[in-house]
Parts: structure tokens; C-alpha cells; sequence
């Protein structure tokens, strides 16, 4: 445990003065906190966009549901889902983490995590292609007549690729602790990285829930 | 002396905005003073080692003095809001009887068509003592149409239309400059504003060519856009007629009405579904993207004329342009036209002449 | 944010149940949103549907980023990015929508 | 002065100090090249951001000189239009993202803020290092631009301009300011975190120096307004490189929301510029006047409600863009409102200085010529709140005049104030006093001189980013362009005599001014783990005379006046 500790804790909470147990609790609560203060800051990020796409549709009502329409709603559902699972096995992950006990769970939780942020990526990848062979890329070519779904469509390519990006980081620092603990037993019990990877997938779980009805189910009724 | 400090005031907003501007130079200058001067004293006072006495403060009127004057600050600087902000919405709203002209800006040169008929570039010609409204509009980056003069400013925006008025005070020339940085010229994007007597304005906007007149082009636009083969008198679509519907309210589908004026006239014709006219179907197509912002200004004049009756003609043959207005015609269009010769100097739209 | 050492962690098989348990509710809410994109609710649509995403998300910060059991401090930081958000949004909006209605 | 070289960077000035070990100074931890770039200690990460702000400096003021230059009379006889156009860009984008958001937080603040909390460093040193390593990226990346034909869009990157008919290198300019918003980010996330869990033992929240309030109130705004300029970048250089219709007005956009999500930052990013300079001078007059500062607590609330309300006032730079007149309306109170809580902060100075033992060293000049000029551009600012003088004078010179007041006059300013207070704890030794009073003294009058006359030629009517002008406004711009030329001259004096001190300056004590800091309890350089011991707070910040006395006559404890011979 002592050991672990040691391993665990860093510049420059070990320079406190304070017992190993409350220096590390001091540190993890700092990242979380440091992680949380990135997260606000995300927030107001994708807010932006969320902005951006709420006045263009207050400005082209009718363009923006004749353009939602023309997304794919089982792909959207069917990623929401996926990121709706990893984001339960992410928080069972953080969870158990707390304690030597529960490694081999802590560990399939994080793989399976990882895995469904990959097959999101997948099926988003399988409907990108659909979308451009649909030519739904502003420019000439595209098939919806009013010039404003054209704007939807840009929304759409920007939001989903930021979100995207931000899931392909999300995936690589979970499985960046899934390996390391795997390789090493001491490396993820009590670990902060935890807690804070699992943060971060949370948030890009929650942009997904916003972006999913903004861009999906508009125009669907009627 | 105060000549050299505040621009020519030639307009009915100019000596409003200046009493705003001058009691707020007053109450900062006073403020100031009272900073600087405080800070020199106590800074020769009690400069290390002097004889002053330095006896604390009693705690309480510490904190009588923050309160004291963030309520003062705050009373004043509310204060201020109020008498600026009611000038503003004052001015806000043009009179009913003012001279329409629609401006056009584009890189880098400002076009004006009047409603009256004169069409200039990088110039204005306006009648003293008359309000004008400004309908403005870009064909390509957001320039701003400033008059310094006038203490007039307002961005033209690609893709809608902003509006503001004037009435000059003053006849002269005066500055018309752009402040919105709009790439390469910015600088020479200059223009004038010729305010001119109205009896020398009516001789002038008689001497203006018939050909390029906004309501004339526009019908010809009516004609072949196909607007007629519905709205024209006697079509066998069900649409409304346009005769006379300039400036009146008109009741909408959905119980709700609307004037018929410049943006309502734009709004039918690129979003024709949203405010349908009562009693109509909404098969009106839009035109957004087929009719440019010039076109629509066109088709605008033509259903202002028809609502303002026959149009008074003008005799044809009189001598083009404003060959009766002082100055070289060089000098009347200081600013680049694209195709003239570029002059690398400053423009001369400058010394305004005073009457 | 508590600096002492923290309580001992609750047994596998509870955090797991608890887990599953929201999980399901957040399928169910998708589900729910599905639907009501579907339905003929008019101009609701959009409200219902952001309010079920908004459900969904609380339902995920509160129970998934352990919000739940966060000190004071973290809840102020979740609790000041939505403030500058509204904040945005509201001067954002007053001007698009005050110009909107004038057109 | 010979007597400087020999001796090891360990040394100090007074060995009866702090004689306890003499641990080795930050400085002597490592000489080589790497032992810098790959440090994690803040106070090393603050000399590198110094030397990274200080040559985007003087590579912004190289711009500037060129267009005062050009300004000099009303034809274009220097440079051309087009030159002209990518000159005030880069002046602006370097000045803004890359000279004056860094300079007092990541140098002074970086150097100073777990020295004030008596904590050994940040609490993410890693993130520290990497937040410079993207701000040099950022810089680069918009340097380059530069090199790739410039960037002649102007600071503010309006669109459809900047997306749709600008030719030049607008792309990467735009990525490189994207990338430093991440550093400016992880500089405020740090920041935050460390003033939050770092605090040494009695170092509670109404006992931190201002400077660290003031610290800690930037970081707010770095977190929370960045993101919105990151997007709205991201969302230009969308446009430009894959052709998506987003601000295009000719395909439905809207240029008015850009707008708005560029003020939303980019108004509350003058008060990332100012809040630091504010919490800088609020340690130098109190220091200075010998006095505990007055009002601590209101000066705290305002700090924080400049920063939340400068949050609501964006809109002050649209009143003439076509933005609804009430929205107008509102923005303009909203605007008004931020003015109290300035004009608080500036009596509270004042009032600092009644009853103290004013001293005139060279920190306090700049400190006392702040005061003056943060109140000329504060109260200009007013005139650009309300509506109908905004009207007039926006995009003209008097808006130059007046943010050039507030980030120049006022905040570059503080931060030279904060670099010559805070140069012997940093460097260990003394600057030629001599020399720095001529230079803070020739500083506040070229400021003046140079701007000044802009206030007057903006009200006449001169409007801004014009390099041709009609001659009715040259008197002005003579006027102008030749305080500029002074301005240069006293820039550059420092760069001179500061890095002259470093070699040959006197050894430094360990509290040259008599301060009462928990920065001046320790070495000068301080050691890596910054202090000897754990520090542990006793008492309020500013505590130079007991509460109730009379301040005292206090020396500062300085060499006799140094000189450059």
C-alpha cells in the first residue's frame, strides 16, 4: 500500500509535510478539482456550437427540420446508446476503483469502455460515409433545395468531428489506463488518473446527449 | 478652439450627441482632477519622512467612504446611461416623410439610390432640413457608412439590411468615410455628402438622368422574374395585387398584420411563407438567392411607386448630372471607382466648405 | 473536496446495481425522446426533447461523474460553467431574438 | 560593481540574512539548456515565458513602429496599403494573445503566486511546462503566418472577411491564436486549482495579497471565456478550409453572432489584461506608501465582480454592427455598471496613500503614473458605453486612445512596475534605480503624448486602420507618431539595464524594500522548494505598521544609487 502510494504521488504534494494517506487524498482531490475546472471550461466550448446552431435555427426554422430530417436517426440512436453503456461501465469503473479489491473488474470496465468509444467512432465513421455518398456536404452537389439547410449541415460536419476528436482522446486515455494497469498491478488502485479520464469520458457523454436531439430529431414529426 | 477639437455639427443629432460628449468630458475631467490631484498631494504630504501627521483612521469612516462613494459612482454613472440612452431612443425611429435612399456598399465604393430617382457613386446629394432614412446593405465584407459630421454611423451588412436617418442642418460637403475595416482600400472607401438647399436640390435631382431609376428597373425586373405572371392585375392566380399597398397595414393569415414597407416587401419575396397576406395560399416560391440585394431594392421602388401613385415624370433631354453643382467632377468623386486611375494620395473629400 | 481519507467504498454488487439501474432509465429516456421527436406535439417537440437531454445529463453528472459525492467546490465549478453558459446564451439570444421580432 | 561575477548565483547580498544552509538557488539547479526547458519549477517557467513575451514584444512594437511611421503623414509614403493592413494585424494579434494576456500572469504571476501562498509550486508543474510549450507553439505557428505573406485581417477577425475574401495566410494566424487559448486555459486551470488546495497553514481567503485575488480572478476569466474564442476560431478556420457555410452571409449566415462569440471573449480579455496590473499595484503602493491598503475587502469584491460583470458587457462593441437597439440598451447599463467597482479600486488607492511614508523608487512611479492613466481610459470608456458618442466615435481613433490607455498606459504599466519590484527576488540583484526612474518617467509622458492626441483626432472624425487620411488629421498623427518615438526609446531603456543588472548588478537582499509578503521570507533567488521550512501565516496581508499606529519611516534597504559606469 506504502508502496503504491509512493509511486502514486507527485510534485508537489509530496512536499506538504503531510502523511502519505492525506497528501494523496489532497492530491486527488486536486485533480478532480483541476478536471472539473477543465470541464466548466468545455462547457462553455461546446456551448459555443450549441449557441451557433440554436441562432441559425431560430433564423431558418424551416430549413433546419427539412435538413435534420435528412440525417440518419439509427445511427444516432443506436451511438447514443453505445456512449450512454460506456459512460455506466466508466462510472462502475471509477467507482470500484476506490480499494485494492476490485482490479480485474476496474479493468474490463475500462477495456469495454474504451471499446464501445471505438465502436461509436466505427458507426459514426460507417454514417460519414453514407452522408457523403448522399453528397450532405454544403456545396455544390447538395441535394436539399433552401441554401440554410446547407448551414445545418456545416453545424453538423463541425459538431460531430469536435465531439469526435474529443472522444478519440477520451479513448486514448482510457486505454492508456487500462494497459498500464494491466502491465503494472500498483498502477490503478486509488489512482487519480482514474477518476479524471472517467471525468473527461463523462462530459463528452453529456455533449453527445445534447448534440443527439439538436441534430437527429428535429423535422421527424409531420 | 473648440473648432479645432469637435467636428462641423451639421446634422440634428450632432449638438446632442456633442452636449452628451462635453458633460461627460466635464464630469471625467472633474474626476481626474480630483484623482491626480489627491494623488499629488498626499504623495507631497506624506512623502517619506515628512512632519505630517499620520494618526490612524477610526475603522468607521473607512467604510463610510467605500459606501459613500460607490454610491456616488454608481448614481452618477447611472445617470449618464439614462441621459445617453433616452437621446438614443430618441433618435431611433425616422419620421414618416423622410427621403428614402438605399446604400450599397462594396468593395470599395459606396453606391446610393434615392428613391426619388438619383442613383450616385461615393456621393449623396440631400436637401437641408429634410430627414433622410438610410437603408443600408453590402454586396460583399461589413463596411460602415460614416458621416462624422452627422455623428452618424452605421455597419452595412452583407445578406440584411440596416437602417438609420439624418436630417442635416448645415448645406456643405461633408466626409463620408468607412469604418468597418473592409480589406485593401478600407482607407479610400471615402465619399461625400452634399447638402444642398432644397430649391438647388430640386434643380439638381431634375438634372438626373431617367434611365438608371430604381422603379423603372424594377418593373422591367417584375416583368422578367415572372413576379407578374401572378401579382400583375388580371392574372389567373390567386395572389395579391400590389397596387396601393405601399405603407398600409395588411391583416396576415393567423389573424396578425403588417405594414407593408421595405422589410416586409424583402421578407415576401425571400421567405414568402412567413407572413402570408389573409385570404392567400402560401405558393409563393422564395426567391432567396435568384434576386440579388440590388434587385430586390429595384423591385421595392417599383411597389413603393405603385402605392404612391403615378410617378411624377421628368422632362428627358435637361443636361446630365450635376453639372450645375460647384466643383470639377473629379473633385465630386474623390474616392476609387474600381477601374479609374488609383491616386496614392489622400483623398481631398476634405476641407468642407462652410456656407 | 475533502481532504481526509475517504469513507470506505460501498460492496461491487451495489455499485453495479445502482449502475444498471441508471443505465436503464437513460435508455428508457432515449427511447422517450424517439418517440416524441415522432409525435405530433407541434412546437413542443424541441422543448421536450431538450428537457429529456437535459434529464439525461443530469442523470449522468450527478450520478455517473459522482457528483453526487463531491464536496462543495467541485458542484460550485459544474454549477459556474452552466452560470457563463446562461450567460452567453441570455445577451446572445436578447439581441437575435429582439432583432427577429423587428424583421 | 566587479565584485558581482565572482560570486556563485547562490550568494547573497547580507550573509546575516537568512544564514540557515544557504540552500542553492533555483537559478543554480541546472545550467544547461535543458535543465530549462524540461524544468517543472514555476519560477523557471516564468523566466522562460518572460523571454518568450519580451521578443513578442518587441516584435509587436516593430509593427507598431512601422505604422506610426506610416502615420506620419497622409499619403501612403512607407509602406502600401496592402503592407499597411498586415502591419496593424500583427501588431494586434501579437500584442493581445501573445504579449499582453501572457505577461503578468505566467511571468510575475507564475513566478510569484505559490510564493505568496507559501506553497513549493503549482499544483500541476507538468501542465505548467506544457501550457508554454503551446503558447511558443501558437507563436510560431502565428509567426509563421507572417512569413507565409501575413495576416491582413485585422486583430479581430471579422468575417465574411476574414472567411471568405481575405487572401492572405488567415488559417494559420487563426490556429496559432487557437492553440494559445489552450495555454492560457491550462494557465488558468492551475492557477485556480493551486489558490484553491495550496495555501500554506493560515493563509485564509480574506488574508491572500490582492495580487494573488487578482490572480486567481484572471484565471476565471481564462477558463471560462476562452473556449468561446477557441470555437469561434475553429469555426473561421472551418469555413476557410472546408468551404462550410457557417458566418456566410451569402448562404444564410450571420455575421453579427460571430460578433458576439468574438466580444464574449474578447471583452472580458481586457480584463485578463487589467485585473493582474491592478492586483501588481495594489503590492506596489502599499508597499511603497508603508501602509496597510485601504478597504482590503471591498478591494477583493471588486476584483471579483469586475470579473463576473465583465463577463455581461460585450455587446458595447456592436452598437453600430445592426444588433437590436434594445439589446444595445442593455449592454450600454451593463457597461456602465462595470465602471463602479474600477472606480472603487482607484479611490482605494488613493485613500492608500493618505497618511503613509511615501517613497518615490522606481516601482512606485510606475505604480502612481497606473493610477493616472488606468483613470483616463476608464473613463473613456464610459463615453464608449453610452450609446449615441459611440455611435460616433466607434472605429475611430478615440477607441484606439482608449484601450490603449487601459492595456498600455495602464497595464503595461503595472507590469513593468511588478518587474522592477519583484527583479531582485527574482534575479538576485539590484537594477540601476537611477535608470529605471528616467525610464518610468519618460514612459508616462511618451504614452501620453502619443496618445492623446488620438482621443482628439477620433473625435474629429479620424477613423482607425486607415493608412491614407485627410490632411485635416495630420497635426495629430505628427503628434502622435512622435510620442511613439519617445515610447520606443523608454521600452527599450529597460531591456538595457535590466539585463545589464543581471551580470553586473549589486547582490540583492532578501527584502530589498522592506515588504511584507511571504515572498520576501526567503532567499533571494529562492531556493527550488521555495522556502526554508514550512512558511505558516500569522497575520492580514499589507501588515507594515500595526493596526492603529502610524505608519514609520522605513528605507528601503537598496545600494546607494547604481549606475551604469
Amino acid at each position: 500500500m506504502s508502496a503504491a502510494e509512493k509511486l502514486l504521488l507527485r510534485e508537489p504534494w509530496d512536499g506538504l509535510g503531510l502523511p502519505e494517506e492525506s497528501a494523496l487524498a489532497r492530491q486527488r482531490a486536486g485533480a478532480t478539482f483541476g478536471i472539473w475546472i477543465f470541464i466548466a471550461s468545455e462547457v462553455l466550448f461546446f456551448g459555443a456550437i450549441i449557441l451557433l446552431y440554436t441562432v441559425m435555427r431560430l433564423e431558418h426554422p424551416d430549413a433546419f427540420a427539412a435538413a435534420a430530417r435528412e440525417t440518419n436517426l439509427v445511427y444516432g440512436t443506436l451511438n447514443t446508446a453505445l456512449l450512454l453503456t460506456s459512460g455506466m461501465l466508466a462510472a462502475v469503473a471509477s467507482r470500484m476503483n476506490e480499494g485494492a479489491g476490485a482490479r480485474r473488474t476496474v479493468l474490463w470496465c475500462l477495456a469495454a469502455t474504451a471499446g464501445l468509444g471505438l465502436a461509436f467512432l466505427a458507426v459514426k465513421g460507417i454514417e460519414y460515409r453514407e452522408d457523403i455518398g448522399r453528397h450532405l456536404v454544403p456545396g455544390p452537389g447538395f441535394p436539399l433545395p433552401q441554401p440554410p439547410a446547407q448551414l445545418f449541415f456545416a453545424v453538423y460536419w463541425f459538431a460531430t468531428a469536435i465531439h469526435g476528436i474529443h472522444l478519440a482522446i477520451g479513448i486514448g486515455l482510457v486505454a492508456r489506463l487500462a494497459i498500464l494497469g494491466w502491465r503494472d498491478p500498483a498502477f490503478l488502485p486509488d489512482n487519480p488518473q482514474v477518476e479524471v479520464s472517467l471525468l473527461y469520458w463523462g462530459f463528452v457523454d453529456i455533449v453527445w446527449i445534447f448534440l443527439y436531439p439538436l441534430l437527429y430529431l428535429p423535422g421527424r414529426a409531420g | 478652439m473648440l473648432a479645432w477639437l469637435m467636428p462641423e455639427q451639421a446634422s440634428v443629432q450632432a449638438p446632442r450627441v456633442d452636449a452628451i460628449f462635453l458633460a461627460l468630458t466635464a464630469i471625467s475631467g472633474a474626476i481626474v482632477l480630483l484623482v491626480v490631484g489627491l494623488v499629488v498631494a498626499f504623495s507631497i504630504r506624506f512623502r517619506r519622512g515628512s512632519k505630517a501627521n499620520r494618526d490612524a483612521l477610526p475603522s468607521l469612516v473607512a467604510r463610510e467612504f467605500e459606501i459613500g462613494w460607490t454610491a456616488a459612482t454608481l448614481f452618477v454613472f447611472v445617470f449618464i446611461f439614462w441621459w445617453a440612452a433616452s437621446a438614443e431612443i430618441r433618435a431611433y425611429v425616422a419620421p414618416k416623410d423622410a427621403i428614402e435612399v438605399h446604400v450599397v456598399a462594396k468593395q470599395w465604393m459606396w453606391k446610393t439610390q434615392s428613391s426619388n430617382g438619383a442613383r450616385e457613386i461615393n456621393e449623396l446629394h440631400v436637401p437641408v432640413g429634410a430627414p433622410v432614412r438610410l437603408i443600408l446593405t453590402s454586396q460583399d465584407v461589413i463596411h460602415s457608412f460614416y458621416v462624422p459630421a452627422f455623428r452618424l454611423k452605421r455597419d452595412a451588412l452583407p445578406g440584411q439590411q440596416t437602417e438609420t436617418w439624418f436630417k442635416a442642418t448645415k448645406t456643405g460637403t461633408f466626409h463620408l468615410l468607412c469604418t468597418e475595416y473592409c480589406g485593401t482600400d478600407h482607407a479610400r472607401m471615402l465619399g461625400r455628402i452634399v447638402v444642398m438647399e432644397p430649391e438647388d436640390y430640386a434643380r439638381w435631382l431634375s438634372a438626373q438622368p431617367e434611365g438608371d431609376d430604381l422603379a423603372h428597373a424594377g418593373e422591367r425586373l417584375f416583368a422578367e422574374r415572372g413576379c407578374a405572371g401572378c401579382h400583375a392585375p388580371g392574372s389567373g392566380v390567386h395572389a395579391p395585387g400590389l397596387a396601393g399597398l405601399w405603407g398600409r397595414e395588411i391583416p396576415l393569415a393567423g389573424g396578425r398584420t403588417a405594414t407593408v414597407d421595405g422589410a416586409y416587401v424583402r421578407d415576401s419575396i425571400l421567405q414568402p411563407k412567413r407572413d402570408v397576406a389573409a385570404g392567400y395560399e402560401p405558393i409563393m416560391p422564395s426567391y432567396d438567392g435568384l434576386l440579388s440585394d440590388g434587385e430586390i431594392q429595384e423591385l421595392t421602388a417599383y411597389i413603393r411607386a405603385l402605392g404612391a401613385g403615378p410617378r411624377a415624370s421628368r422632362t428627358p433631354g435637361r443636361p446630365p448630372l450635376s453639372s450645375r453643382v460647384p466643383g470639377a467632377a473629379r473633385d465630386r468623386s474623390p474616392a476609387m471607382v474600381p477601374g479609374a486611375p488609383v491616386d496614392d494620395g489622400p483623398a481631398p473629400a476634405g476641407a468642407a466648405t462652410r456656407p | 473536496m475533502s481532504a481526509g481519507p475517504t469513507p470506505p467504498a460501498p460492496s461491487g454488487a451495489r455499485i453495479w446495481r445502482r449502475a444498471l439501474l441508471v443505465w436503464a432509465g437513460l435508455i428508457l429516456l432515449l427511447g422517450l425522446s424517439c418517440l416524441a421527436a415522432w409525435a405530433p406535439l407541434g412546437g413542443w417537440t424541441s422543448a421536450v426533447n431538450l428537457g429529456l437531454a437535459a434529464t439525461q445529463a443530469a442523470l449522468v453528472a450527478v450520478l455517473f461523474m459522482r457528483l453526487d459525492e463531491a464536496g462543495p467546490l467541485v458542484r460550485l465549478t459544474a454549477a459556474c460553467g452552466l452560470f457563463w453558459l446562461a450567460i452567453l446564451f441570455t445577451l446572445c439570444l436578447t439581441d437575435v431574438l429582439s432583432r427577429l421580432a423587428n424583421a | 560593481m566587479s565584485a558581482g561575477l565572482a560570486e556563485s548565483p547562490t550568494a547573497l547580498a547580507d550573509r546575516g540574512e537568512l544564514a540557515l544552509g544557504l540552500p542553492e538557488s533555483y537559478l543554480a539547479a541546472g545550467h544547461t539548456l535543458g535543465s530549462w526547458l524540461t524544468s517543472t519549477d514555476h519560477k523557471r517557467i516564468a523566466i522562460l515565458y518572460a523571454i518568450s513575451i519580451t521578443v513578442f514584444f518587441f516584435l509587436g512594437g516593430a509593427a507598431a513602429t512601422m505604422v506610426r511611421l506610416e502615420l506620419f503623414t497622409p499619403k501612403a509614403d512607407v509602406v502600401g496599403a496592402d503592407t499597411y493592413n498586415k502591419l496593424f494585424t500583427l501588431h494586434g494579434v501579437i500584442m493581445v494573445w501573445f504579449f499582453l494576456i501572457p505577461s503578468i500572469p505566467t511571468t510575475l504571476g507564475n513566478f510569484l503566486l505559490p510564493l505568496m501562498i507559501g506553497a513549493r509550486d503549482m499544483a500541476f508543474p507538468k501542465l505548467n511546462l506544457a501550457s508554454w510549450y503551446l503558447n511558443i507553439l501558437g507563436g510560431l505557428l502565428t509567426a509563421s503566418a507572417m512569413l507565409a505573406g501575413g495576416i491582413d485581417t485585422g486583430w479581430t477577425f471579422y468575417v465574411p472577411y476574414a472567411t471568405v475574401f481575405s487572401n492572405s495566410a488567415v488559417s494559420l494566424g487563426v490556429l496559432g491564436v487557437f492553440v494559445s487559448g489552450f495555454s492560457t486555459i491550462a494557465t488558468g486551470v492551475n492557477v485556480i486549482a493551486t489558490t484553491h488546495t495550496l495555501r500554506a497553514p493560515g493563509m485564509t481567503w480574506f488574508r491572500l495579497p490582492l495580487f494573488v485575488w487578482a490572480l486567481y480572478t484572471t484565471s476565471l476569466i481564462f477558463v471560462l471565456a476562452t473556449p468561446v474564442l477557441a470555437v469561434t476560431l475553429l469555426l473561421v478556420v472551418a469555413e476557410r478550409a472546408f468551404d462550410l457555410p457557417i458566418f456566410d452571409p451569402a448562404r444564410g449566415g450571420d455575421p453579427i453572432l460571430f460578433q458576439h462569440l468574438f466580444w464574449f471573449y474578447s471583452h472580458p480579455a481586457v480584463y485578463i489584461m487589467i485585473l493582474p496590473a491592478m492586483g501588481v499595484i495594489s503590492e506596489v503602493i502599499t508597499c511603497f506608501a508603508r501602509r496597510r491598503v485601504f478597504g482590503y475587502t471591498f478591494m477583493v469584491y471588486a476584483l471579483l465582480a469586475i470579473a463576473v460583470i465583465g463577463f455581461f458587457t460585450w455587446g458595447h462593441h456592436m452598437f453600430t454592427s445592426g444588433m437590436s437597439p434594445f439589446a444595445a440598451l442593455v449592454f450600454s447599463f451593463l457597461s456602465f455598471i462595470v465602471a463602479v467597482p474600477s472606480a472603487i479600486k482607484v479611490f482605494n488607492w488613493t485613500a492608500t496613500l493618505y497618511r503613509g511614508q511615501i517613497g518615490f523608487e522606481s516601482p512606485m512611479l510606475y505604480a502612481l503614473g497606473f493610477v493616472g492613466l488606468f483613470t483616463v481610459g476608464g473613463l473613456t470608456g464610459l463615453f464608449l458605453a453610452s450609446v449615441p458618442i459611440d455611435v460616433h466615435v466607434q472605429d475611430t481613433y478615440f477607441v484606439v486612445a482608449h484601450f490603449h490607455y487601459i492595456m498600455v498606459g495602464a497595464s503595461v504599466s503595472a507590469y513593468f512596475a511588478g518587474l522592477h519590484f519583484w527583479w531582485p527576488k527574482v534575479t538576485g540583484r539590484m537594477y540601476p534605480e537611477t535608470w529605471a526612474k528616467f525610464a518610468a518617467i519618460l514612459m508616462f509622458f511618451g504614452f501620453n503624448l502619443t496618445f492623446f492626441p488620438q482621443f482628439i483626432a477620433g473625435y474629429l472624425g479620424m477613423p482607425r486602420r486607415y493608412h491614407v487620411y485627410p490632411p485635416e488629421f495630420q497635426i495629430w498623427n505628427v503628434l502622435s507618431s512622435s510620442g511613439a518615438a519617445v515610447l520606443a526609446v523608454a521600452y527599450l531603456m529597460p531591456l538595457g539595464y535590466l539585463t545589464w543588472s543581471v551580470l553586473f548588478g549589486e547582490r540583492a537582499r532578501n527584502d530589498p524594500w522592506n515588504a511584507s509578503g511571504l515572498e520576501w521570507r526567503t532567499t533571494s533567488p529562492p531556493p527550488r522548494e521555495n522556502f526554508l521550512g514550512k512558511p505558516e501565516v500569522l497575520a492580514e496581508p499589507y501588515n507594515y505598521h500595526p493596526e492603529g499606529a502610524p505608519p514609520v519611516k522605513d528605507q528601503p534597504r537598496i545600494p546607494a544609487q547604481g549606475s551604469l559606469t
